[in-house]
């Protein structure tokens, strides 16, 4: 692990639409890929007790992300041909209709990626020790469970 | 330089700080019976122990400096 | 089908990153949404009896694909608790390193967006009177074979 | 009226126009045995028919006005 490359994954805040956009114009000089997958999670105005959640605030424990995401990648990348693999996770406050998750994978032949970009979302709500706390209009707030 | 010991998500609702330091023990077991006899309401919790980063299933050896994480079942994404 | 809204899929030349965040930004207003799940094509640089794919040019079956994607479309939001669907592929000259083809699916979970996104590609590719001829450096061409 | 016959993708490499105007005629079997008499090489190709937007599988009558497409495998995507 100590020899890998450590890979940031987290983004204060909401992760915006143009840095999305950006990160794909990034590869068309990857002319090697032919398929991109890319998975986004946003905000849901869920109810909560009769209150509706306005926001995610996320907290991580960072450390032990990046190290655990360093063992990840290095699976991933054993198990599909994959190009190349990003992830973002927001910390901090994250409003409703707001992306708090950004996957992105890519590779020559679509499978690899789709697959890569599907399983990788499971494992980061599964093995990341990240958590989300939703915030209501009446400031109450329920720690977030994962299904 | 005794245990380093770190809270997360709805354990620092009973702890309040998400950080402390505790003064060295011998292994993981001493160490939660020290932190539940501190937070009692710990023990109505879920949670899971992770010692340097890893996740441990069972009892571990301490030494010092060593840094020992409650976390409660995670909900990122 | 006939009183189904026929939904137009085909975009003249690449699709720009550009609107690949401008769609997802429209998506922050509906806020029951919690998963996107997109698939980009992007034109690999293959090598064809030695020489390098430059571009892929794309025609189609217009009136056939509008009518089968107005079924498929009714099939997937019927399969799939879908919030909404969007799909784009290019017509006419796409260069290697462009984008060709964009899936967007969003649901209120995870799974839906995903599994639809996915299922789509794949209808897409065996379905859609679609057809590719990669040109080559030396401009000899190759009609493009789906596998 | 006749009958509207359009060619796709490496079909048009044979019979290089995209679209013709053929004499009516009752079915899609006499239909094809006349466009191969036209286009010989077709005969080599692996290809479907769509009936007025609809693939079909065996022989159909035909009326006036209808459109055929001769479509060698998709490559979309």
């Amino acid at each position: 692990m100590s020899s890998k490359k450590q890979h940031r994954i987290f983004f204060q805040g909401p992760i915006p639409a143009q840095k999305i956009a950006d990160d794909i114009q990034k590869h068309a000089a990857k002319t090697n890929i032919g398929a991109h997958s890319i998975f986004l999670g946003q905000v849901r105005a869920d109810e909560l007790n009769g209150e509706k959640v306005v926001a995610i605030e996320y907290t991580a424990y960072e450390l032990m992300v990046e190290e655990k995401m360093a063992v990840i990648r290095e699976q991933f990348f054993e198990k599909y041909a994959l190009t190349c693999m990003h992830i973002y996770h927001s910390l901090g406050r994250v409003a409703v209709g707001e992306i708090c998750l950004f996957v992105f994978t890519s590779s020559a032949h679509r499978r690899d990626a789709i697959d890569a970009c599907s399983e990788m979302v499971e494992t980061i709500k599964k093995e990341l020790p990240i958590w989300g706390k939703e915030i209501c209009t009446n400031q109450s707030t329920v720690w977030k469970q994962n299904n | 330089m005794g245990i380093k010991v770190l809270f997360f998500g709805s354990v620092t609702d009973i702890t309040q700080v998400g950080e402390l330091s505790w003064d060295y023990c011998a292994d993981t077991n001493i160490l939660m019976k020290g932190l539940l006899g501190r937070f009692p309401a710990l023990a109505n919790k879920k949670y899971f122990l992770a010692l340097n980063q890893q996740i441990i299933h069972e009892n571990c050896q301490l030494k010092q400096g060593d840094t020992v994480a409650i976390m409660p079942p995670y909900s990122g994404g």
